[in-house]
């Protein structure tokens, strides 16, 4: 009330360049409900294309963004910095992959609207990156969770998908219920809603322990929802499983990059201290890559259904990802390499896996039997992008790994933590269990020999398996030559 | 003991018993009747903490618009649940379900645990505001602090959120509608 | 002046209502009906505290806008339950379990 | 030097070595085309020349020559390739190809027709190119080198009939036996390696010895204590090698078994020369052995000589009692290497060439006229048997006159080789045994028994073959009898049995000291010599040869005839009836019953510990197989099937039901809560 | 771009023209890859001939040959520093032999695969992919560009196993890789902390840079691995023998050694033969190659504290590999447990620390590199014609292949170490090695070096029972007549590819210095480079 109404206003005029990516974001999504509503009938993929250039225009004023180092804007609202501006390229890039395989994959019915919550989902992960207001995450969470189960329900051709999108939508409701109540506590206990304010920080250190890990919990547990780490990964097998391929590859990539970055943002908001907060973030990153890790890689051996396969493979990619968070220091490189890589590996995976399952109708790995004969190319693509999730080299998942290991055994050297020790050699003796449950998509396709003749279904989606085999070129390319990403991101 | 504190204790005592009252019945529909009672007295109690605006919002968004919606849903699809109601409602109360009665239970007790040390130590920043005065008065013009708090400091949420209703609008009417067509 | 603790101690017994709600009532509305006790218990959580921040009002706007998402929520988890049910003709979580290992 | 050749002595003795080789490479590339042997047999007659003429003659007794090149360099240290041309080493070389000669000319016949034949002399010429190649290494590794290739030779030859699975089977023992002695050498080499540091047989051992007792300087090398334990294990590790291609006791039981290859090989290899490498061996590396090891070596030695000659007493087939024969033999060879008196080791090694090769040829030439004629009469029975022989003198004269020559020799007769060189050795032991005094005179004396036993088996091996009445008289017709063997096999026994005799070794018929070779040689062990011994040792051992020889003639000659002999029995049962029982008794019972019980020991203990050894080896192969398979890669496996079964159990809890993924969500939050509260 | 990287990246060409040409030219597979390989044993051989034996390398740049450094990758990690990764190669005495013999197996793999029916566009361009990476891992020098080739290695034997082998190849195939895969993800961890521990002294990056690893001065004081004041503990165990002993566990069980073994009987005998042969003859190599460049050459100090338990090991495996041997019934499996007996020779040189003892090893190496290639195509031979490998099934074979047979009869006693073949110098001199170790101190006792002769004298054991069993004798074979007709002799092509490879194992027998004369400078070095921690 003390500051003069046209100052704030001022203030307020003066952010709104911050938001232009936004801006580009919503007015896609409105026009987007407009021609859904009134062009589609009339000009087919008339939507899609309003969706492709905003998306476009986002990604151009996000690149426009990129000198721009940490400001914030909207009373503190809003916050643009390399890290968060990085990763608004990498979701709407991601974004405009996913739109693109869902117009190359679901072509005969109407689907105007699907675009128009793409983009608004799209907009609820760029207010992840790029808040530190709770408020505002709370917002972001629930925006991206809505528009995903709409995602998924959105077709609910068969009682597969309405399943998975109930379950994800309950389970993902319950979720933020209880991070709103430790969101609740926390705001009791600081008065402060942005995380990375001073008094935040302090009403943490003073307040009581029971209460700080309850809270603390208890906003874990709506992040860890997102991110589908242990033990909030109950949800994803089934979701996986049962969305529509083009819709599961949305959401094993591109929410996860938000919430990462958010996580990461209150990640390193609080481990900075030497107080209790600090440590009990530490510990429980530590445990819950510990446990993704492990449980997603165990748990994925006996999967018989590719797409049940890449949700444990995504559970453990992220306890991956949680070491990523857990060893940020001061360059958010090799974490943001590691989400290019995770990216780029699933969206690929999952361009296979759609492009197989209309050519043999199924996603159980059964029918990839004696199929390596047949479609060498895709399969031999299919395995690079399996060796590239493992983390061998010469793929970008390898450098990625590598990078990973460097930043934690730089902490490990310089606080001889023996929990440390054992994220690193988890992380290492893993890879050997996901070596097991990856390759027998290979096995499958070249090794085992086929039973009986199976009929291939003709594809339409040439132009789509064509990018997938971009995103391996682009796995491989990076693997020999990390440095042309790296480069980029100065 | 004031009248504010009997009211408050009155609210509490009907949203906590109609609340248990809810999850033990089996009947849904005279358990959504009874969350409408649940909401009412939570939005009093919210009136105890100087929450008028919110209140009143809990008022008529949850009971005008999300507890219509339930009782419409649930009249549209459980047709078959309705017309158990008569079997099943010689019990009023269900057995409680014990493995989730006793994780709610030990919820309750961690979250009592938690809150017992509130007391002792008040958070620093209620103790500065206490101490400098700076609480909100029930004598303060509420809605108008609010009102000029959405549009400047919290107007980005308060645009996105807008998004953010259209997007839930047209996507809970599109999966709606998908049923229509078989 | 109601001091915080009753607000507290009451919003923790409505979460865990809710937290039962969830857990145990075989119907998906019900389970919907939790999460709402539950972002209740929150919002009165928020309420209770927002009193000693009159700079910043985050706690009523943080109620106010929980409130709008819990809605837009109800509205999408109605829509999607009643697909299910035209899917499975139930809505009774026990018995929606395809999806499985 | 050079006045005998127009090329030096280094070059000679390469193409000694080479020819064979050559031979060898040539037969090989030929195969089939090739059977006539003519290659090898020029190969081994030049060698046989130019090893005489240009090698022998001029380095004999001459200074010796040596010849290196660089092999190759590991580190700082270069392992050379050369030739080492010394009194030994030529006499040596020359042996070799001296007794080879024969046996090719011999083998040309005795091995007619056999379809493998063009293996047979390639075989041959790689035999003889291992074993000269052996006799001139100036560098122990070369010398293992050609040791194992010898071996390798022999291991071929051995299994010649490779269908015959006894064949197969005894040139695998043979082959591992020396293995181990082979695993000796090596680890002598190694020895003697990292503490010198160096392989070089001049650097080593050159005449003053680098191994001296106490400490003298020679030659700026480091000089080493002899008394070492690490020169003990180093001289029994050599000695263990030495033992292995011997046939010393007890790792004899390859060479009776190695009779399953042709017999013209057996003479060769297995009588006349390979045998004699460890001799060799131990003359060569001699300056390494101190007391305790010349101990071992010489009771090694009297064990063994004396065990080959029981076990020779009760042989039925002749090729085996010449084998026991040539591991009693060689044992007197050990003896004299043992007692310091190398030169007479040397000697004895030289006349047992010429006249145990002679035996084996001549045993040959009767079992390929047994054979022949079992072929002609298709009756079956084993040619080499001599119970199914006898009276052959009158079939086969030469072969006979032969074969007398050869054992007189091997029994000492007065004026064969055999006397002179084995009279050197027992005197030698027992000169040796009174300088020690005491308990060591066990060694001589039993020397003196062997001989005696020798003389006594060797006896029983002419007589049962040649007097008495042919086993199978009744087959024998006009067409189908045994036949004189062809002159291609008598011409070369002929020439051997004339070296049988003394003059070829010495001019004096009696005294050894006169050979050249002795002369020659001169060891100088450390006992004084006994004019005495050199009188009555060897008349006690003519005697007492001629003794058991008589004995022989009345126990196998004059019992077979069936008409006289009961006459005689009823005649002598009144007059010497107890002095026969008792004869029968402790002669023939008591000899050959100690003679069947020692051999069963052989059979059954020392080669059925070898047998043991190999059984229990595969046994444990077994074991450690089951345990591979089972524990080791069971662990492998169990792991991996743990890991897969913990994959089963994480997914327990995604039963389907969203309920179930709330309550156990929740229930984990809570308990990381009540963890934290608590901790 | 220098001869190394022709030589390197010449198979991946191959490659990629196999898999650009139509299918309706599959004849032509064969011989493109039989030229490139061709081409690179050319060039193998001129690199050998051009060598210069008097240069060491080993932790000596100038000591290197044919080297080429390029910059590759540059990170900036922060805090952490700038992470320097070349595309560095160059060669030494240790690895010039190893690329040969490589070159020249590849050939006879090459040779082994011409009857190969099964998709072959498939199989040589992989096989093309597996040689690339043999080729690079011999000459890399920076240790992310050795580990991208190790890793790149094992996917193509993975399918090359997997496709291509026998009944039970699938388990096989994940069997290795898993096995292999182990090794190396823990290898990473220690790549990671050695790069961390390394500076680059000229741009004062973290450095990938081997030669640099070898060097104690590049160690940051305090660091991870440091050399000097490094009080880093894991478990009470200083860091830098853990360091060493995982990069051991990788490399042993390439090797392998006992008991981490397991892995290659499994994978021999399930694998067709090309791949057994390249499998016996080039990978295990990577294994002893692994150790004395990376193990010994950056854990100099460990390797001279080590060597005990490295020996004993190295005994171990060869008496555990030859009983097995012993105990086996199937003729690959025996020649796969051989394999393991013999490679324990190799270990037990390398840990002897004496000239004579890494002399021995690296010559063994080489030697079993030629022989075990030799024994794994004669048993194909075999496996062809009849489709059986039972030593019990076969009797007197002698009789029906004699040319097979005197083949078999040279390889075996070349394996078992007969004078003459190569085999004997390696196993002679890793014994004399060993024996020598006691007098230069480096704490191999001498009954180890004992324990390892008995080894040589069970390799002749099983290798003569086998013979004896399977070829010697009257004929008698399961199949009857039916086999008999079908156990022909060795063909044209036969002879042609084990010709070489027996001749060159005599050839070496007679004349070692072919290989000492190359590798004695940088044995010398690897010793001076160890000697001071003994």
């Amino acid at each position: 009330m003390n500051v003069p109404i046209t100052a704030i206003l001022d203030q307020i005029l003066a952010s709104l360049p911050l938001f232009k990516p936004e801006f580009c974001l919503t007015a896609g999504f409105i026009c987007a409900i407009a021609t859904a509503l009134f062009a589609e009938q009339r000009l087919k993929n008339v939507t899609f294309t309003v969706t492709a250039l905003s998306l476009g225009a986002t990604i151009y004023c996000l690149f426009l963004q990129v000198p721009i180092s940490a400001t914030t804007g909207f009373s503190g609202m809003w916050l643009v910095d390399k890290l968060g501006t990085y990763a608004r390229i990498l979701i709407s890039t991601a974004t405009l992959l996913i739109a693109f395989f869902i117009q190359q994959r679901h072509t005969r019915q109407q689907n105007g609207d699907i675009y128009s919550m793409l983009l608004a989902a799209t907009l609820g992960m760029h207010v992840l990156c790029s808040t530190s207001s709770w408020l505002l995450a709370f917002i972001g969470i629930e925006m991206v969770s809505i528009a995903s189960y709409l995602l998924v329900g959105y077709f609910s051709q068969n009682k597969a998908q309405s399943e998975a999108a109930m379950k994800y939508a309950l389970f993902g409701s319950v979720c933020a219920a209880v991070m709103l109540y430790g969101l609740s506590l926390m705001y009791g206990l600081t008065g402060n809603l942005d995380f990375k304010s001073a008094q935040h920080l302090q009403g943490l250190m003073t307040a009581s322990e029971p209460l700080v890990t309850l809270s603390i919990l208890f906003v874990c547990v709506g992040i860890g929802f997102k991110l589908s780490f242990v033990p909030l990964h109950l949800w994803s097998p089934d979701v996986y499983q049962g969305s529509p391929t083009a819709i599961t590859a949305f959401l094993s990539t591109v929410p996860k990059v938000g919430a990462i970055i958010l996580f990461t943002r209150v990640y390193q908001a609080w481990s900075s201290t030497s107080f209790y907060f600090s440590e009990l973030a530490t510990w429980i990153i530590v445990v819950v890559a510990l446990a993704s890790m492990l449980i997603g890689n165990l748990a994925a051996l006996r999967q018989k259904d590719v797409k049940r396969l890449m949700a444990y493979s995504s559970i453990a990619h992220t306890g991956f990802l949680m070491m990523a968070i857990f060893a940020y220091q001061d360059t958010f490189r090799y974490l943001f390499f590691y989400l290019v890589a995770y990216v780029l590996m699933n969206l690929a995976t999952f361009i296979f896996i759609d492009h197989l399952e209309q050519r043999t109708g199924s996603t159980t790995l059964r029918s990839y039997m004696g199929l390596g004969r047949k479609l060498p190319l895709l399969f031999s693509a299919f395995t690079i992008v399996a060796v590239s999730l493992i983390g061998l080299p010469p793929t970008i998942g390898f450098i990625g790994k590598l990078m990973v290991f460097s930043a934690v055994f730089d902490s490990y050297q310089d606080g001889q933590d023996t929990s440390v020790l054992l994220l690193l050699v988890v992380g290492a003796l893993t890879a050997v269990i996901s070596l097991f449950f990856y390759f027998r998509i290979p096995l499958y396709a070249f090794i085992r020999k086929e039973d009986d003749f199976k009929h291939l279904q003709s594809s339409s989606a040439g132009l789509l398996l064509s990018v997938g085999y971009g995103l391996v070129f682009l796995v491989l390319l990076l693997g020999l030559f990390p440095q042309l990403l790296l480069d980029l991101l100065l | 003991m004031s009248v504010d504190f009997i009211l408050f204790y009155a609210f509490a005592v009907m949203a906590i018993g109609s609340a248990l009252l809810l999850v033990s019945i089996r009947n849904t529909a005279r358990a959504l009747f009874l969350l409408f009672i649940v909401l009412f007295a939570m939005a009093g109690l919210y009136l105890f903490a100087l929450a008028d605006f919110v209140a009143i919002t809990q008022i008529l968004v949850y009971v005008g618009g999300v507890l219509i919606l339930l009782i419409f849903a649930f009249m549209l699809s459980n047709k078959s649940l309705l017309s158990d109601i008569h079997t099943v409602s010689h019990r009023l109360t269900a057995l409680p379900n014990l493995p989730s009665f006793l994780l709610a239970s030990v919820f309750l007790a961690i979250l009592l645990f938690a809150l017992s040390s509130w007391n002792n130590n008040m958070p620093e920043w209620m103790a500065a505001a206490e101490a400098d005065g700076s609480l909100i008065q029930p004598t303060e013009n509420n809605i108008r602090m609010l009102g000029f708090k959405f549009m400047t400091q919290y107007v980005l949420p308060f645009e996105i959120i807008s998004i953010f209703l259209m997007m839930a609008l047209i996507g809970a009417a599109h999966i709606s509608r998908k049923g229509e067509r078989p | 002046m109601i001091s915080i603790t009753h607000f507290l101690i009451v919003s923790a017994i409505i979460f865990c209502i809710g937290v039962y709600a969830i857990l145990a009532k075989r119907n998906a509305i019900m389970i919907l009906v939790g999460i709402e006790l539950m972002i209740n218990a929150s919002i009165l959580n928020f309420v209770a505290f927002a009193r000693y921040d009159s700079v910043n009002y985050g706690g009523q706007v943080f109620a106010l806008f929980a409130i709008v998402l819990a809605a837009a929520a109800v509205a999408v988890g109605l829509a999607i339950i009643l697909n299910v049910y035209r899917h499975y003709k139930t809505i009774d979580p026990k018995n929606i379990n395809e999806l499985k290992d | 030097m050079n006045e005998l050749s127009p090329i030096s002595p280094s070059v000679a003795s390469l193409l000694v070595v080479l020819l064979p080789f050559l031979a060898c490479v040539v037969q090989a590339l030929l195969g089939r085309k090739s059977i006539s042997g003519n290659i090898s047999l020029i190969a081994i007659v030049s060698s046989a020349l130019l090893s005489f003429f240009a090698v022998f003659l001029p380095v004999w007794g001459n200074s010796p020559m040596a010849e290196r090149i660089t092999w190759f360099t590991i580190g700082q240290t270069s392992f050379e390739v050369g030739l080492l041309l010394n009194n030994l080493t030529v006499l040596m070389q020359l042996i070799v190809c001296v007794v080879a000669v024969p046996v090719h000319i011999y083998s040309r016949y005795y091995m007619k027709g056999d379809s493998g034949i063009h293996r047979y002399w390639m075989y041959l010429s790689l035999f003889c190119f291992a074993m000269l190649g052996l006799s001139i290494s100036i560098n122990l590794l070369q010398l293992y080198v050609f040791w194992e290739l010898v071996g390798f030779a022999s291991y071929l030859m051995i299994g010649f009939w490779f269908t015959r699975d006894a064949a197969v089977q005894a040139n695998k023992k043979a082959f591992l036996i020396n293995r181990i002695g082979d695993l000796g050498f090596l680890i002598g080499i190694a020895l003697v390696y990292s503490h010198v540091g160096t392989l070089d047989i001049v650097a080593l051992f050159d005449q003053t010895g680098r191994f001296v007792q106490g400490l003298t300087e020679t030659g700026g090398l480091q000089v080493v204590q002899k008394d070492n334990t690490w020169v003990t294990l180093a001289g029994l590790a050599f000695f263990l090698g030495a033992m292995a291609k011997s046939a010393q006791f007890p790792l004899h039981v390859w060479l009776p078994d190695a009779m399953e290859g042709p017999t013209s090989v057996s003479s060769l290899i297995h009588a006349a020369t390979m045998v004699a490498a460890g001799v060799f061996l131990l003359c060569t590396v001699f300056p390494l052995f101190n007391a305790t090891s010349l101990l071992v070596i010489t009771a090694i030695g009297t064990i063994t000589a004396l065990s080959g000659a029981v076990f020779a007493l009760a042989q039925y087939d002749i090729k085996k009692i010449l084998a026991f024969s040539t591991i009693s033999q060689l044992g007197f060879m050990i003896v004299g290497v043992g007692i310091g008196a190398w030169d007479t080791a040397l000697f004895h090694l030289a006349t047992h060439a010429f006249f145990k090769c002679l035996l084996f040829l001549a045993a040959g030439a009767v079992i390929h006229e047994m054979a022949h004629f079992k072929a002609q009469t298709n009756l079956d029975f084993d040619p080499q048997d001599i119970r199914n022989m006898g009276g052959l003198r009158r079939y086969m004269p030469k072969t006979y006159v032969c074969m007398s020559i050869a054992a007189l020799a091997l029994a000492g007769f007065p004026l064969t080789s055999g006397y002179l060189s084995k009279d050197s050795i027992v005197v030698s032991a027992y000169e040796w045994a009174s300088t020690a005094g005491g308990f060591y005179f066990v060694i001589p004396v039993t020397l003196i028994i062997v001989s005696l036993l020798t003389a006594f088996y060797i006896g029983r091996l002419i007589f049962k073959t040649f007097f008495g009445s042919f086993a199978m008289q009744s087959s024998v017709t006009a067409h189908n009898r045994p036949h004189e063997a062809p002159a291609g096999m008598w011409w070369p026994m002929s020439v051997l049995s004339i070296c049988c005799f003394f003059p070829v070794f010495g001019l004096h018929p009696l005294a050894y000291h006169q050979t050249w070779i002795i002369q020659t040689f001169h060891a100088r062990p450390g006992f004084t010599e006994q004019e005495t011994a050199h009188l009555i040792i060897p008349i006690v051992l003519t005697v007492g040869t001629l003794l058991a020889l008589l004995l022989g003639w009345f126990w196998y000659v004059k019992n077979r005839y069936p008409i006289s002999q009961q006459n005689r029995w009823i005649r002598f049962a009144n007059r010497q009836g107890y002095l026969n029982e008792f004869n029968e008794l402790v002669f023939i019972k008591g000899t050959v019953g100690l003679s069947r019980l020692l051999y069963a020991f052989d059979r059954h203990v020392v080669d059925g510990a070898t047998k043991l050894f190999t059984w229990t080896t595969q046994q444990l192969a077994r074991l450690i197989h089951w345990f591979d398979a089972n524990i080791v890669d069971g662990i492998v496996n169990w792991i991996a099937n743990g890991t897969y079964y913990m994959g089963h159990l994480v997914r327990q809890v995604q039963n389907g039901q969203l309920q179930n993924y709330l309550g156990f969500a929740l229930t984990i939050v809570i308990l990381g809560i009540l963890y934290l509260i608590i901790k | 771009m220098g001869l190394l990287t022709i030589l390197i990246f010449l198979p991946l060409l191959a490659t990629l023209l196999i898999l650009a040409l139509p299918i309706s030219v599959r004849n032509s597979y064969k011989y493109i890859a039989l030229a490139f390989t061709l081409l690179q044993f050319a060039l193998s051989a001129y690199m050998y001939s051009n060598f210069d034996d008097s240069l060491g390398g080993i932790h000596n740049y100038e000591g290197y040959q044919y080297v080429e450094q390029l910059p590759w990758i540059r990170l900036d990690l922060g805090t952490i520093g700038i992470l320097e990764i070349d595309y560095f190669v160059g060669i030494d005495g240790v690895s010039l032999p190893l690329l040969v013999l490589s070159t020249l197996v590849m050939l006879m793999g090459i040779g082994a695969s011409w009857n190969i029916q099964k998709s072959t566009k498939g199989y040589y361009a992989l096989l093309m992919l597996l040689n690339m990476a043999v080729m690079g891992i011999f000459a890399a020098l920076d240790f992310f560009l050795f580990y991208v080739f190790y890793e790149v290695m094992l996917l193509p034997l993975y399918f090359l196993i997997g496709i291509w082998g026998g009944d039970r190849r699938e388990y096989a195939a994940i069997k290795f890789f898993i096995y292999t895969l182990l090794g190396s993800v823990l290898m990473l961890l220690v790549i990671v902390g050695l790069y961390f521990s390394v500076i680059n002294p000229t741009t004062g990056a973290h450095s990938f840079n081997m030669l640099l690893m070898m060097d104690p001065a590049n160690y940051i004081d305090g660091s991870f691995f440091g050399f000097i004041s490094n009080y880093h503990e894991l478990f009470g165990v200083p860091s830098r023998w853990i360091g060493f002993a995982v990069l051991f566990f990788a490399f042993a069980i390439k090797v392998p050694i006992v008991p981490l073994h397991t892995w290659l009987p499994d994978a021999h005998v399930e694998a067709p033969t090309p791949v057994s042969i390249i499998l016996a003859g080039i990978l295990l190599k990577i294994g002893g190659y692994g150790i004395i460049r990376v193990c010994y050459g950056i854990f100099p100090d460990i390797a001279a504290n080590s060597n005990y338990w490295l020996a004993l090991i190295g005994v171990i495996s060869i008496l555990y590999g030859a009983f097995n041997a012993l105990a086996q019934k199937d003729l690959k499996r025996m020649i796969a447990y051989s394999s393991v007996s013999h490679m324990g020779f190799v270990l037990l040189g390398i840990a002897s620390l004496t000239a004579e003892g890494l002399s021995g090893a690296m010559f063994q190496m080489i030697s079993h590199g030629f022989l075990s290639a030799a024994l794994f195509f004669l048993v194909g031979v075999l496996y062809d014609r009849v489709h059986d490998r039972y030593i019990y099934h076969f009797r007197g074979l002698a009789s029906i292949m004699p040319k097979y047979t005197a083949y078999v009869a040279l390889a075996f006693f070349a394996s078992l170490g007969l004078p003459g073949f190569s085999a004997f110098i390696g196993e002679a001199f890793v014994i004399i090695g060993a024996f020598n170790a006691e007098s230069m101190a480096t704490g191999v006792p001498r009954w180890m070096a004992i324990g390892g002769s008995i080894g040589i004298l069970l390799s002749a054991a099983y290798f003569l029972w086998t013979l004896q069993r399977m070829f010697f004798g009257k004929i008698r074979v399961k199949g009857g007549q039916a086999w008999q007709e079908a156990l022909t002799d060795l063909s044209r092509r036969e002879q042609l590819i084990l010709f070489p490879a027996l001749a060159l194992a005599l050839i070496l027998g007679i004349m070692p210095s072919l290989v000492f004369s190359k590798i004695n400078a940088s044995v010398l070095q690897l010793i001076d480079l160890i000697q001071p921690y003994l």
